[in-house]
């Protein structure tokens, strides 16, 4: 199944933006059983990064223990209204998305 | 088999209260009889009423006369323990009144319920996640003591808590076959045993 | 912030009237620090992911017709959906009956795409055509957010809805004897840490009926009013109400009357 | 104020970092991401995950603060973030005692970014919860008690 996308907000107020973000992803741990008992396998979110202006802003790992449709908020000096903010994440599955948002 | 009687009699019947809107009262059955299904264990029979269950399905309580009879009524459907023991494990009656899990059209069979207690009561002193909709029983034993009527006042009222108030919210444990006496037993040490949480800090 | 709404005062004053004074100070410090984690969760509700699915679907071209469901007249014209759902449920003409918007949009699908509504009524929750219905529910309240609540009660069958679902309201059955006054018929009352909105009164509709659909973060699920109604039954140990059934209907016109006037906050986010 | 020395301090140690990811990312997006830290999201205890990171002991700092609430309503989802105030921060993570591995989630921070990163993440139990903090090549901690409960009917 294709990703879904993720919603990205960001906002500059004296000149620091603040990123928010909410990505659609089930983040399964692997610890959780099926109606018949079978474990169902580890399904999450490793690696994510977000770029500004082609520069790395923030760059995290997560583990299984992330909830499900994460969460995620950060701030970072400069960034202007119209300006891109891009976030990419890839799972343990090796699924891969990007997305983008205007700064606000 | 006593139920499934009382229940047929009911479908047909058509009370008092309706009197004054027989048509209102036709319209209202037959959505109800439309509307729902059987799904699992829960059978679509679970919505024809108790008598009582009709009496206490308005805005306003029954009469103090209809509530005096109905009382009377469930007090005899209450059965002690025959070997007159009423405490069991208290470590269990925990368990039991934490589990609120039971009889839902998910669960697959109509044993092994929970108590739900806390969902209504606060019990002891460490669980910090308890309802109010029912009166606090924090410190049960140690307030009220072990006198032969307090402990048989405590087992009628978790057996059947409408033999001493007729439209309680509060659900027949025991006469609806929802605990077993042995729960009950462990539910008993639970409220009164001096070293359960609901008596010790 | 759009979380506060209901919580610290109504919890506080009703508190005050139930608990023995020992108790009442550590339930008040709880529910300070429950409404702090609420606050916490109100920025960044996942049902945000789900509404813009639904949207995407509202206008992709689907089923045997193959269109999309931009015409379809949620009771403000063909198309209309901003602050669409704030005046449902109501009664349509072309149907002739008192439909609430997951009902509607069956209608729609069912005229405009010809996608059968036994796709949704019979599916199991957030499966098939019922996730569908959830995004495409998501999707419309979404754009009610903040519109007050509207519901048109004069028409006959709205009235008559109405008192069925008053009926249904303090209809007691089932093993427990549970209705549905049993847990939303009195002030400042709950189920564990959950507080329970007293739907009798103008300030719980809206607290309730305002407040869903909503993204629940117990299970990662964004659930429509007709999941939370069904959800209710369940624990009431009833049996199961049909997707869609008037009891389902009468019950939402109850609560969207009581709410007449109270502000959506939708969709919302619950335990 | 020291806000300049730390605006410096945090450039000198960002650069490398970004440098390095920079470069990687211009290829494709996701080339941008780091390499998953296998042995630090497998451990299961507190000290095998901070071994695991290279933090075996990390000095208790007030400058480190776990945000999040006193109490969750539910353990699927728990907001939790770190915030520091130490110079040069260049990474924060989030640790979890009680969970069957320790470590939620870990960050890394360029220059410019500030350090204070929340997201939401589950906690099985009640627990502390951990902020780990490398500011200037140290390893520093903060910590917070995150009672779980239950809100619903339970069934």
């Amino acid at each position: 199944m294709a990703a879904k996308p993720m919603k990205i907000r960001a906002s500059v107020k004296d000149g620091v933006t603040e990123v928010k973000a909410l990505i659609s992803h089930e983040m399964e741990t692997g610890q959780r059983k099926d109606a018949n008992g079978a474990i169902i396998p580890a399904w999450f979110i490793t690696e994510l990064s977000a770029m500004h202006n082609g520069k790395v802003v923030l760059s995290g790992e997560f583990g299984t223990a992330v909830s499900k449709n994460p969460y995620l908020a950060f701030k970072f000096k400069g960034g202007a209204a119209g300006d891109k903010v891009t976030l990419t994440w890839k799972d343990n599955k090796g699924e891969t998305r990007t997305d983008e948002a205007a700064i606000g | 088999m006593k139920k499934i009687t009382t229940i047929a009699a009911l479908v047909l019947a058509i009370p008092a209260a309706w009197a004054a809107g027989e048509d209102s009262y036709a319209d209202f059955k037959a959505m109800m009889d439309a509307s729902f299904k059987t799904t699992g264990i829960a059978a679509k029979h679970r919505m024809y009423q108790l008598d009582f269950q009709k009496a206490c399905s308005q805005e306003k309580q029954p009469s103090k006369a209809e509530m005096a009879r109905i009382e009377a009524e469930q007090l005899k459907t209450i059965r002690y323990p025959a070997d007159g023991k009423y405490f069991g494990d208290w470590k269990q009656g925990e368990k039991i009144a934490l589990d609120g899990r039971g009889l839902t059209w998910t669960d697959k069979t109509p044993h092994n319920n929970g108590g739900g207690c806390y969902n209504c009561h606060q019990l002891s002193h460490h669980e910090i996640s308890y309802g109010t909709i029912g009166p606090s029983l924090l410190e049960y034993g140690k307030t009220r003591g072990n006198a032969e009527d307090v402990v048989k006042y405590t087992w009628g009222k978790i057996y059947n808590a409408k033999a001493f108030n007729a439209c309680s919210n509060m659900p027949r444990n025991g006469d609806a076959e929802i605990l077993t006496e042995q729960q009950m037993k462990h539910l008993m040490a639970f409220l009164f045993d001096p070293a359960s949480p609901v008596n010790k800090k | 912030m759009p979380i506060p709404r209901r919580l610290k005062a109504a919890v506080m004053l009703t508190a005050l009237a139930v608990a023995p004074v020992a108790a009442l100070a550590a339930g008040d410090k709880m529910m300070d620090a429950i409404n702090e984690y609420r606050e916490l969760l109100a920025d960044g509700n996942p049902s945000e992911l789900v509404a813009a699915q639904g949207e995407e679907l509202w206008k992709t071209p689907r089923g045997p017709k193959k269109a999309s469901l931009e015409q379809c007249d949620l009771g403000l014209g063909p198309g209309v959906v901003k602050g669409a759902s704030a005046q449902l449920p109501r009664f349509f003409k072309d149907t002739g009956k008192v439909q609430d918007l997951e009902t509607r949009l069956m209608t729609c699908m069912e005229t405009l795409q010809g996608i059968d509504p036994n796709k949704v009524i019979n599916e199991r929750w957030l499966k098939g055509e019922r996730e569908n219905m959830a995004a495409l529910v998501a999707y419309v309240v979404t754009e009610s957010n903040g519109v007050k609540v509207k519901v048109d009660t004069r028409h006959p069958a709205m009235k008559k809805m109405y008192e069925l679902g008053k009926q249904t309201f303090y209809y007691r059955a089932g093993p427990m004897d549970f209705s549905c006054a049993t847990c939303h018929g009195d002030q400042g009352k709950r189920i564990r840490m959950q507080e329970l909105p007293d739907l009798r009164t103008h300030e719980g509709a809206i607290a309730g009926w305002g407040s869903w659909p909503a993204y629940r973060v117990s299970n990662g699920q964004f659930w429509t009013m007709q999941h939370r109604l069904n959800d209710c039954f369940r624990q009431q140990r009833t049996a199961e109400p049909i997707y869609g059934s008037d009891v389902t209907i009468a019950l939402s016109v109850y609560l969207a009357t009581k709410a007449n006037g109270g502000k959506m906050v939708t969709p919302g986010i619950k335990r | 104020m020291n806000n300049q020395r730390r605006n410096v301090l945090k450039t000198g140690v960002g650069a490398t970092v970004l440098g390095a990811l920079t470069a990687a990312g211009l290829i494709t997006p996701g080339m941008a991401l780091a390499d998953w830290n296998k042995a630090a999201f497998e451990a299961k205890s507190m000290a095998d995950t901070l071994k695991a990171l290279g933090a075996a002991t990390p000095v208790d700092s007030k400058d480190v603060q776990v945000t999040g609430p006193d109490i969750a309503e539910n353990g699927a989802v728990v907001p939790v973030g770190v915030t520091s105030s130490l110079a040069g921060t260049t990474m924060v993570a989030i640790l979890i005692d009680k969970n069957p591995n320790a470590l939620a989630a870990s960050f890394t921070l360029p220059a410019g970014t500030e350090a204070n990163v929340q997201t939401r993440v589950k906690m099985g139990q009640t627990s502390n919860v951990y902020a780990l903090v490398k500011a200037d090549g140290k390893f520093y901690m903060a910590t917070k008690e995150i009672k779980v409960t239950l809100g619903g009917c339970g069934g």
